[in-house]
């Protein structure tokens, strides 16, 4: 566990405000514990901060769903309405937990309880500032991706377990969708991966730092294969934490709540603190992976600290999800299947070559920066305007599987 | 590690091939026994990660690559296997593998 | 600047290359597969031009790249590349000449729904000559000259249609493989004797001094030198391929082909290679001059069959209709002379002969090709005429290119060479018959020439069909002008009084002497040049054929001469008679051998086993058959037993494999512990 | 480290065995899920963590969600007689087999001398795995990839050919 070395006095006391702060609490057990100790405070912080970013959250889109809607949204509960979300819970703890009969009991409940914790799981390994960091392994981006492919599996459970044919049926749809956005997903990142050869993400976050001409931060974001890779990243995280123009899972509007038709209660308040927790991890990975971490974007602005940097970049992210929300409106399951097998799985194996070229024209010199950029360029636009061309072409008839010919 | 973990390591790997074993010969749905097959793969994956560990060969970690490939070709398999199933059942609409006797001599 | 012996093979390689890519792409794309082996050809004459360059820079050494191609045992066997100026020169002149040849074709085969095969094979044909041009071995030189074969039996067999391509192209291949036989034979020989194939080798090649010497001090069985014997062995390939007396009746016939392989073939290419194979192993040839004790010398043995080839082809050309089988016979005749100079010794005269030769001989050929193109394929000299008038750039080509072959005084390229060569019999000390032979010929070339010109040019037209023949297109008339062009320029480099290709040939300098060093040989041979033609004027041109019927003015004179002129000096016939009925009665004998002498041995043997099958049968039948039955019977049952366990059940297979696990588990354990 | 041990390998036994004599598919696919798990636990208890994390996202994350799916696509009505003599004979069989060679392995394990020299070998990083990847295995990963990618094509084509189609065209 590398919450060491903690005494680096080069850093200013804010930086290494929350270590201090941890020492406060452990340096009164005796030696064997620290470690113990050191892990339980670091998923309480966890749980905590990120509990109360749901809270926080949930509130957030709803007022700005409301002022892009043109009404104010919930501002009766508190002061501009800041406790709706604790009424939320409170009013979701006292409801009553329907379970069918015909369901399997146990698959019912493992179901939340699995999504929840796949997704808690998942803030292990994100760096949340300079030595801040829960779980520092050598393969942390493949564990956050297998943790998180796990989810899946819940979402099956639940679609299974409650035994009702629309809640199958939606939740095929969901996992069809969720399968075909994952390889976007995993291939979009490859490319940060084979630049930094390696999977650990401090590793990355740091050799994202340094600037050129003291002005533009080195993040993976303003390489042209790096834009790209970030673009399909965000997209393909819109579609796998089932966020609007995605939602399709659930689409509170056509289907009932989709494979949540049998949920209610907490329960169903944990899917939903399960997708927010899914959303804000990726978009934690996103910035860990192409926006810098926690580095900050200009060498005059480090004196703040990194945590607080990591926390704007994360919070813009997910206004922008909200924002993207409140915007686009929701693709048809065909549109959505095919757009991700015919635009994005492709765009981001043709990333990857662009990304193999990058690097083998990295010394190259900056005698011929100029080409190699250009030449990145094209290998990237060209194929893009090709492929949207042939996505644009018309959309698929739709064909009624199911339905009697 | 000492002997006692490295046995038991060995006990637990061959206990899970038996029991892949067994389901691939007692079951009747081909899904199992595929998925018994997997378990089998599985169980050698264990071994060879085990005896990297205990050999003194640090140099190049030919245990994980191995197993590396192992994982593919089970993906892969388990994948076709699964196909071909549907195929089957597309057939004739059953899993129980023993209707698929047209072929017997 | 200098090339590397991989530029060097670039010359041969990239007409390959073309031509391998050609074959691989579609019949459609034929104009792509022309202009690519066109670029491939104008490529390589460039290259070739450097290599020019470079060999004139020193003229007196053999530069050699060898490498070690394949090893037998201990012994590796090694081939090259050489460049001198020979190799240079031939390399030059076949480049241009195929490259004018192909650009003639593109629009001389438009047609021709094969095109992109023919120019395939063109490509092809160019690059084994060229391989033959600058190898450095005899082995590859081998391989190349094999490669020409089957590339001309291709082309003029191309017309596959046409039963007389077919035939013709069969005789041209075996003909010249009845050449080879000999050429192989003395390649092996010679390997046999020295060991390497290589020409120029550090002082180990075949043509350099010591070698020569250790071979030249041998003897065979006959007391014949070896020297000799070798020679007369490489000679009878060199015959095969450039048409020499006995094996010339392939050369007229392989006219059947398209006019630009004739060109090719009789101008550039196949037949050059015999007359270059010569003059690339003089060394070897000329390394018996100086034995005394032998009933004769390769040389002369070359000379008087070059000699007899000239007087052959130049009497047989004058009585020909067929206005290529005419300049085929010319051609023959022109190999004779260079055959000839070569057996003459002055080697120097021959090659210079076969520059000349070549740029005017291509020019008549393609000249005719364009009269054959422009009067619909009418090859028949009766039924052309009058074409001066239609087509003039043709006229005007086609007139230097018989004036250049003639040996027109002064201006045209072939005086001079001719000169050389005919002054070379003039000083040849053993016989003075050569010097007869040339110019007799030269007279009745010019007179041949002439009757050409004005049965094809002059009159009227006499064509059966009134169609009115006009002027070819610029991708046929460009390439005449051309070579009309080095028709006449060629000759000046090697006049007696600028001889610059010889000294350049020869490696040391050819001291310069007098225009008209010939004198009195020369003024005759002047005289019989103007004499030839002032007949050809009289008896073709003043008194013009007017139809297509009448007979040949010749034919009235002497018409039994003319006749057997005609008919070939019947040569073919003879072959027939004599090879032909020798091998049809050899075949007839064969054909009795295995029907009466082996076929019966053969039936006894069938006989003896038919009976010991009998009496087997019978024993089989009475004795064992019951036994068998019932055995057979008892494991057709087993097998039903056995066919049980094939059950189908996945589970079954599963179980018996999962048990043979187990028991060869416990034999491992057990053999272990 | 032996209690967590002990503790995984009790966990992936069971499980698996639940899971492969359970007769619902979903159920023993899902109990499969869990004997995964204890299988990448056990990786990460050896200090591999990248086999723990790929077996994690290809049988959690692929493999079961094939299996599944199959198992739906699959569904037939529950015949009667899923149970019948025949399959209970060939359960005791299998038994047998698979005890037998079990007891012949552990013997086996159990009566061999393990390597006398204690070395504990270091854990594989990721970058040392990479560069054996891509330098000594390429060849091998180039192959495993196209079999992959065969594998897929090919499974698509098999799931997607359907017979009634095939006699519409």
């Amino acid at each position: 566990m590398s919450m060491l070395p903690i005494l680096q006095t080069q850093d200013p006391y804010l930086e290494r405000l929350p270590l201090l702060l941890r020492e406060a609490f452990t340096h009164y057990l005796p030696e064997p514990w620290h470690t113990l100790s050191n892990q339980l405070i670091s998923i309480v912080v966890i749980l905590s901060v990120f509990g109360l970013l749901f809270a926080i959250l949930t509130l957030a889109e709803r007022k700005i769903l409301g002022h892009v809607q043109n009404r104010p949204g919930p501002n009766r509960t508190g002061f501009f309405g800041m406790l709706q979300p604790f009424a939320d819970g409170i009013k979701m703890l006292t409801k009553e937990d329907i379970v069918p009969v015909a369901a399997d009991h146990v698959l019912h409940l493992l179901a939340p309880v699995s999504l929840l914790a796949a997704s808690i799981l998942t803030f292990a390994v994100i760096p949340y500032g300079k030595n801040l960091v829960a779980l520092d392994i050598d393969t942390a981006a493949l564990y956050f991706f297998a943790v998180g492919s796990a989810t899946e599996l819940s979402v099956f459970m639940a679609g299974w377990s409650s035994n009702n044919k629309y809640s199958l049926l939606a939740a095929m749809r969901a996992l069809a969708q969720l399968i075909s956005y994952e390889l976007p997903l995993i291939i979009s990142w490859i490319p940060v991966v084979m630049v930094a050869s390696t999977l650990s993400l401090t590793r990355i976050v740091s050799l994202q730092s340094g600037y050129s001409f003291g002005i533009l931060p080195h993040w993976y974001v303003f390489t042209p294969w790096g834009f790209v890779a970030f673009a399909l990243f965000m997209v393909s995280a819109l579609a796998e934490s089932n966020r609007s123009p995605f939602d399709l899972p659930e689409a509170e509007s056509e289907l009932i709540a989709g494979h949540l038709t049998e949920y209610s209660g907490f329960k169903y308040a944990l899917f939903f603190m399960a997708e927010y927790f899914g959303m804000t991890a990726l978009s934690g990975m996103a910035v860990s992976l192409f926006l810098g971490g926690w580095n900050a974007p200009s060498p005059y602005l480090t004196f703040i600290p990194s945590y607080l940097w990591f926390a704007v970049k994360l919070l813009s992210l997910l206004a922008g999800f909200m924002w993207i929300r409140a915007t686009f409106p929701r693709l048809r399951i065909d549109q959505l299947t095919r757009f991700a097998w015919k635009f994005l799985v492709p765009l981001s194996l043709i990333n990857l070559v662009t990304t193999a070229f990058w690097i083998l024209s990295q010394n190259w010199g900056h005698l011929y920066f100029i080409p190699r950029l250009i030449i990145t360029l094209i290998l990237i636009v060209v194929p893009y305007i090709l492929l949207s061309k042939k996505l644009g072409r018309g959309y698929a008839v739709r064909t009624y599987t199911y339905a009697p010919q | 590690m000492n002997d006692q973990t490295l046995n038991l390591c060995l006990l637990f790997s061959s206990a899970l091939f038996c029991i892949g074993l067994i389901t691939t010969l007692s079951r009747s749905s081909t899904i199992l026994i595929l998925l018994g097959i997997e378990l089998m793969l599985n169980s050698a994956n264990i071994n060879f990660i085990v005896f990297e560990r205990t050999q003194p060969d640090v140099s190049t970690s030919h245990g994980t690559l191995f197993v590396l490939f192992t994982i593919a070709i089970a993906a892969s398999e388990a994948a076709v296997g699964l196909a071909l199933l549907i195929a089957l059942f597309k057939h004739q609409r059953s899993v129980v593998i023993d209707d698929a006797s047209q072929l017997k001599g | 600047m200098t090339l590397s012996a991989t530029y060097l093979s670039l010359i041969p390689l990239l007409p390959l290359y073309a031509a391998a890519l050609g074959v691989l792409l579609p019949k459609k794309n034929k104009h792509f597969v022309s202009s690519l082996t066109i670029i491939a050809m104008a490529t390589s004459f460039i290259i070739s031009l450097f290599a020019l360059n470079q060999a004139l820079k020193n003229t007196s050494i053999h530069s050699t790249y060898n490498f070690s191609w394949f090893n037998l045992g201990q012994e590796s066997v090694r081939i090259g590349i050489l460049l001198d100026p020979l190799t240079a020169f031939m390399a030059v002149m076949v480049t241009f000449i195929s490259t004018l040849i192909f650009i003639f074709s593109t629009s001389y085969m438009k047609e021709d729904e094969n095109m992109k095969q023919f120019f395939c094979f063109l490509s092809f044909f160019a690059s084994a000559m060229l391989g033959i041009i600058i190898s450095n071995s005899l082995l590859l030189l081998f391989i190349s000259w094999e490669l020409v074969g089957l590339a001309s039996y291709l082309l003029i067999g191309f017309w596959f249609h046409k039963p007389e391509a077919a035939a013709a192209a069969k005789k041209a291949f075996l003909t010249t493989r009845i050449g080879d036989l000999g050429f192989l034979l003395g390649i092996l020989w010679l390997y046999h004797t020295c060991g390497t194939l290589l020409f120029y080798d550090h002082g180990h090649g075949i043509l350099e001094h010591h070698v020569l010497a250790s071979i030249a001090s041998q003897a065979t069985i006959f007391g014949l030198p070896l020297v000799t014997a070798i020679g007369l062995l490489i000679f009878c390939g060199a015959a095969g391929k450039s048409g020499q007396f006995p094996l010339h009746v392939w050369l007229p016939d392989a006219m059947e082909g398209p006019t630009p392989v004739s060109a090719l073939i009789h101008a550039a290419t196949m037949v050059a290679a015999g007359v270059f194979l010569i003059a690339r192993m003089y060394p070897l040839m000329q390394a018996d001059q100086f034995i005394i004790a032998t009933p004769f010398h390769t040389l002369t043995i070359i000379a008087f069959i070059g000699a007899i080839t000239a007087l052959l082809g130049a009497l047989i050309a004058g009585s020909q209709y067929d206005i290529k089988r005419v300049l085929a016979y010319s051609t023959i005749s022109q190999l004779g002379y260079m055959m000839m100079a070569l057996g003459l010794g002055s080697w120097l005269a021959a090659i210079f002969h076969l520059l000349t030769h070549a740029f005017f001989k291509a020019l008549l050929f393609l000249g005719a090709g364009s009269v054959i193109h422009a009067s619909h394929h009418e090859q028949d000299m009766r039924k052309l005429g009058g074409l001066s008038k239609s087509m003039p750039i043709t006229f005007a080509t086609f007139s230097i290119g018989m004036l250049a072959l003639c040996g027109f005084p002064f201006l045209f390229s072939g005086f001079w060479s001719k000169e050389a060569i005919i002054h070379a019999a003039y000083e040849w000390p053993v016989s003075i018959l050569p010097l007869i032979i040339s110019l007799i010929a030269v007279a009745l070339t010019a007179f041949y020439m002439t009757r050409l010109m004005g049965e094809v040019f002059f009159g009227t037209s006499r064509a059966d069909h009134h169609h009115h023949t006009h002027e070819n297109k610029a991708q046929m008339t460009v390439p005449l002008s051309l070579l009309a062009l080095c028709a006449i320029a060629v000759g000046f480099i090697g006049t007696p009084s600028w001889p610059w290709l010889q000294s350049a040939l020869n490696g040391t300098p050819v001291e310069a002497e007098g225009l008209f060093k010939g004198g009195i040989v020369m003024l005759g041979s002047i005289l019989l040049v103007a004499g030839g033609i002032g007949l050809g004027w009289v008896l073709y041109i003043r008194n013009l054929r007017t139809n297509a019927h009448e007979e040949d003015p010749l034919e009235t004179m002497i018409p039994g001469t003319f006749k057997l002129l005609g008919s070939r000096l019947k040569i073919d016939e003879f072959y027939t008679a004599t090879l032909g009925k020798l091998n049809t009665a050899l075949a007839i004998l064969s054909n009795g051998l295995d029907r009466y002498v082996w076929d019966l041995s053969i039936q006894g043997l069938a006989k003896l086993g038919q009976l010991s099958g009998s009496i087997n049968y019978a024993m089989d039948e009475e004795a064992l058959n019951q036994g068998f039955n019932v055995t057979s019977e008892k494991i057709r049952q087993s097998g039903v037993q056995y066919s049980k366990a094939q059950s189908g059940e996945t589970h079954g297979y599963l179980r018996v494999f999962a048990i043979t696990v187990v028991i060869l588990t416990l034999l491992i354990i057990t053999l272990w512990s | 480290m032996n209690a967590t041990l002990l503790i995984t390998i009790g966990v992936t036994l069971i499980s698996s065995a639940v899971a492969l004599s359970l007769r619902n598919l979903i159920h023993s696919v899902l109990l499969l899920v869990i004997t995964w798990i204890g299988i990448c636990a056990f990786y990460l208890i050896f200090n591999a963590e990248f086999i723990a994390f790929t077996q994690l996202l290809v049988y959690v994350g692929a493999i079961s969600m094939v299996a599944l799916f199959a198992v739906l696509l699959t569904r037939v009505a529950p015949s009667t007689n899923q149970r019948n003599k025949q399959s209970v004979t060939r359960f005791i069989y299998a038994l047998i087999t698979g005890l037998s060679l079990f007891s012949l392995m552990a013997f086996a394990v159990l009566h061999t001398d393990s390597p006398k020299e204690k070395v504990e070998a270091l854990p594989a990083t990721v970058y040392s795995i990479g560069k054996a990847l891509t330098e000594e295995y390429a060849p091998a990963l180039m192959i495993t990839g196209s079999l992959l990618t065969l594998a897929i094509l090919g499974s698509v084509l098999l799931a997607a050919h359907s017979p009634q189609s095939k006699e519409n065209s």
